[in-house]
């Protein structure tokens, strides 16, 4: 079970800045383990974001997105006390949701 | 709340990411594939040309227009690299980052909504030394930057 | 002229080493804390493959070295063990102490070797960008010896140069006593061709080093 | 004054080199270097261990089914806040001077009823498929010390003759490369390849180094604690290996963590 993502969500002047960190392996299918076998790749393939029920940002990645990804952005229109929410998805279709308030 | 379901997209959920990730601009798959789909493809190119045309684009722009931000010239370590990318084009739709030497050359597409900044920060893996690529699309089309980043050996272990 | 420089600085140790030496000898040890974490050490510690217990045995560089760690090292112990080590260089049969540049730097790259999580097989490296600046392409090189870029063509292509480049690798502790580098040879880190190879990554008017 | 003797030499040959125009390190390498770190400042992964280890704390756990919150790491039962910030120290109740993660271990097995073999099972983690609790907890219960002043208790004569010891073993060379502690970590001013090395016999060097671990290492991309740290320095020097929670890891983390008495706590930090 993947863990909870880490997110904040501060309104800076009049946009809300988003940072998120995801706990993921984000396995490049690249690499070899001790025994010589390659080890499958397993990364977060598509992510959203939304404010409220209006996507903010979406993404697809490959793996050469960094273990334990993180993203930064900002929006505007958000409001302290707003819901951000973000989902990701995998190559091996888990997903998680965590959501934040503005603050 | 937080939830973390296996499957979501097969159950349907309230919340349907196949559903928001479609509503989306560009990471746009292949005719055949499902509209929400992974853009498999594009994910599996080894030139610009090739990833181009993985997303269905043409040859992007030079352009004066994006910046990299907060990117070091020189990474530390490979595994996590910094990568800031800010555009200045009007109606940028979606900002991709490229890397030149990497197994395969697009890491990460973003698409950017009206209203949210056209602007991020993530991290990336790169394999050796290599030009990274920050190719922005706006009004429907396409434009790069690129810039190279030294990937240092490090530590005891060299 | 070039020719005296390695000399000239290992003579500029010694004659530091006795100015220093000369007006402050080593307060005498208060208590047995040394032995003791010693005693400890060796319970704490686990053999690990290649690694064993054994390695927590000092010879006496480095007892004399640990001994004095922190406070003077007097004269006469420079001289004792800069001469024990020096007795300690072999030369090869051949007197060819000149390899391939190309290989030196590959040796002079590489961090592995002897840790328990390397293949005892080898082979290992000498990781010389660790500690000095060699070839200037190499941007990440550490500052804990000095900067040997130019080697070569500093000191010039000659035998002395050559064969203090050999001595030095071989066993560092018979110029400098109490040196922070490893006694590469002394220990059988390096191969003899290995040790001929960075010879020549640092005496090669051919190889980046000397650039 | 040893060290001087070698700095001279050191200097003699910097100087030789210097007159003939050797690139010295280029102003922009060490720029560039410090605008990655400084990047990688804006998110730290180590939180995700952080609230793991919360989690943790508050859950009861072993065969006992008791929490961590009756776990006295020497501030009183449960008392997270400041408590790494004043460890190692001496505890009665096991007539030993710890650091944080052998005490962590130490109530796995005596209060949680947990064997020491299960307590330790997973000292260093690998990956989701071999997490390790104790890196969880050590990160969480180290962050509720950010900001507190190191204050470990070194004149407590138990934990006053670890340091000793701990400072004997720093000195102590041995191995295949003749290394001690003191080979990278004794000098002012110096590099192992791109990365500055701290001087941790002096009290601004240990206290840099020691407030900010544990870490998030992101050349592995895992959580690693003080403990790692030490492990990891001795095979490196090529060193059997250093048990966990062992006397000599004990005294070392004493000598390094009274060295950095006075300074305010600042991890768990992100290091390449």
């Amino acid at each position: 079970m993947a863990d909870p993502m880490k997110i904040r969500a501060n309104l800076v002047g009049d946009s809300t800045e988003v940072k998120v960190l995801m706990s993921h392996e984000m396995e490049t299918g690249q690499r070899k383990d001790a025994q010589g076998n390659v080890i499958p790749a397993w990364f977060i393939q598509k992510v959203t974001v939304l404010h409220g029920d209006k996507i903010v940002l979406s993404a697809q990645w490959g793996p050469a997105v960094s273990k334990n990804p993180f993203v930064s952005f900002r929006f505007k229109g958000g409001a302290k006390g707003d819901k951000v929410k973000i989902t990701w998805v995998d190559s091996r279709n888990d997903t998680r949701t965590d959501e934040a308030t503005i603050a | 709340m937080n939830t973390n379901r296996r499957h979501a997209l097969k159950a349907g959920g309230a919340l349907s990411l196949a559903t928001l990730v479609a509503a989306a601009g560009w990471a746009r798959p292949s005719e055949a594939a499902p509209a929400d789909a992974w853009n498999k493809s594009a994910f599996e190119t080894h030139s610009l040309d090739e990833t181009m045309k993985a997303l269905g684009g043409n040859a992007p722009l030079p352009s004066n227009d994006i910046a990299f931000l907060s990117t070091p010239d020189i990474a530390e370590n490979g595994a996590v690299v910094p990568v800031g990318i800010a555009s200045k084009i009007p109606q940028t739709e979606a900002i991709a980052i490229l890397i030149e030497k990497n197994p395969n050359m697009l890491a990460a597409v973003f698409d950017i909504p009206p209203g949210t900044d056209p602007a991020l920060s993530t991290r990336i893996k790169m394999a050796q030394t290599s030009n990274v690529y920050a190719l922005v699309k706006a009004g429907g089309r396409y434009f790069v930057t690129s810039k190279e980043i030294k990937v240092t050996l490090g530590g005891c272990g060299g | 002229m070039r020719t005296f420089v390695a000399t000239r600085v290992a003579m500029m140790i010694s004659a530091v080493g006795v100015v220093l030496h000369g007006c402050a000898s080593a307060p005498p040890e208060t208590d047995d804390a040394a032995a003791r974490a010693a005693a400890m050490m060796k319970s704490s510690f686990k053999a690990h493959g290649q690694a064993t217990l054994a390695r927590l045995d000092q010879d006496e560089t480095q007892r004399l070295c640990s001994e004095y760690a922190g406070r003077p090292l007097p004269a006469p112990i420079v001289e004792r063990i800069q001469k024990a080590n020096l007795a300690t260089i072999r030369y090869p049969g051949d007197n060819n102490l000149v390899g391939d540049w190309k290989a030196g730097e590959k040796i002079a790259q590489s961090g592995q070797g002897f840790q328990y999580s390397d293949d005892p097989k080898g082979p290992a490296g000498a990781n010389c960008y660790a500690c000095h600046q060699l070839s200037p392409k190499e941007l990440s090189y550490g500052t804990i010896g000095p900067s040997l870029y130019r080697f070569g063509k500093l000191r010039g292509y000659t035998d002395e140069t050559r064969r203090y480049a050999w001595q030095k690798i071989y066993n560092a502790e018979a110029f400098a006593a109490c040196s922070s580098m490893p006694r590469f040879g002394y220990h059988g880190i390096l191969t003899e061709q290995q040790i001929r190879d960075v010879v020549a990554l640092l005496v090669d008017p051919a190889s980046p080093v000397n650039q | 004054m040893r060290k001087t003797m070698q700095s001279v030499a050191a200097a003699g040959a910097v100087a030789i080199v210097a007159a003939t125009g050797a690139p010295a390190l280029g102003q922009s390498t060490s720029d560039e270097i410090a605008k990655y770190r400084e990047a990688l400042q804006d998110g730290n992964p180590a939180e995700l261990w952080e609230a793991r280890g919360e989690a943790m704390w508050k859950t009861p756990r072993g065969p006992a089914k008791v929490s961590f919150e009756r776990c006295d790491l020497g501030l009183g039962p449960g008392v997270v806040k400041g408590a790494y910030a004043q460890l190692p120290r001496y505890f009665p109740d096991a007539k030993r001077v710890m650091d944080l993660e052998t005490r962590l271990v130490w109530c796995m097995v005596n209060q949680q009823g947990m064997t020491e073999a299960a307590a330790r099972k997973t000292v260093f983690g690998n990956g989701s498929e071999k997490r390790s609790d104790l890196e969880a907890l050590a990160a969480y219960v180290a962050s509720q010390s950010q900001g507190v002043a190191m204050n470990v208790p070194i004149d407590e004569p138990h934990v006053h003759d670890m340091y000793r010891l701990g400072e004997k073993m720093f000195y102590y060379r041995g191995g295949t490369h003749d290394f001690a502690c003191a080979t990278c970590h004794g000098d002012d001013g110096r590099r192992i390849r791109l990365q500055d090395l701290p001087n941790l016999t002096k009290t601004e060097g240990a206290q840099k180094a020691y407030t900010t671990w544990p870490a998030y290492r992101v050349s592995q991309g895992e959580l690693r604690t003080f403990q790692w740290r030490l492990n990891d320095c001795f095979r490196q020097q090529r060193f059997p290996e250093l048990e966990y929670g062992s006397d000599a890891s004990i005294a070392l983390t004493a000598y390094l963590a009274g060295r950095a008495n006075g300074a305010a706590y600042d991890g768990p930090a992100i290091k390449r």
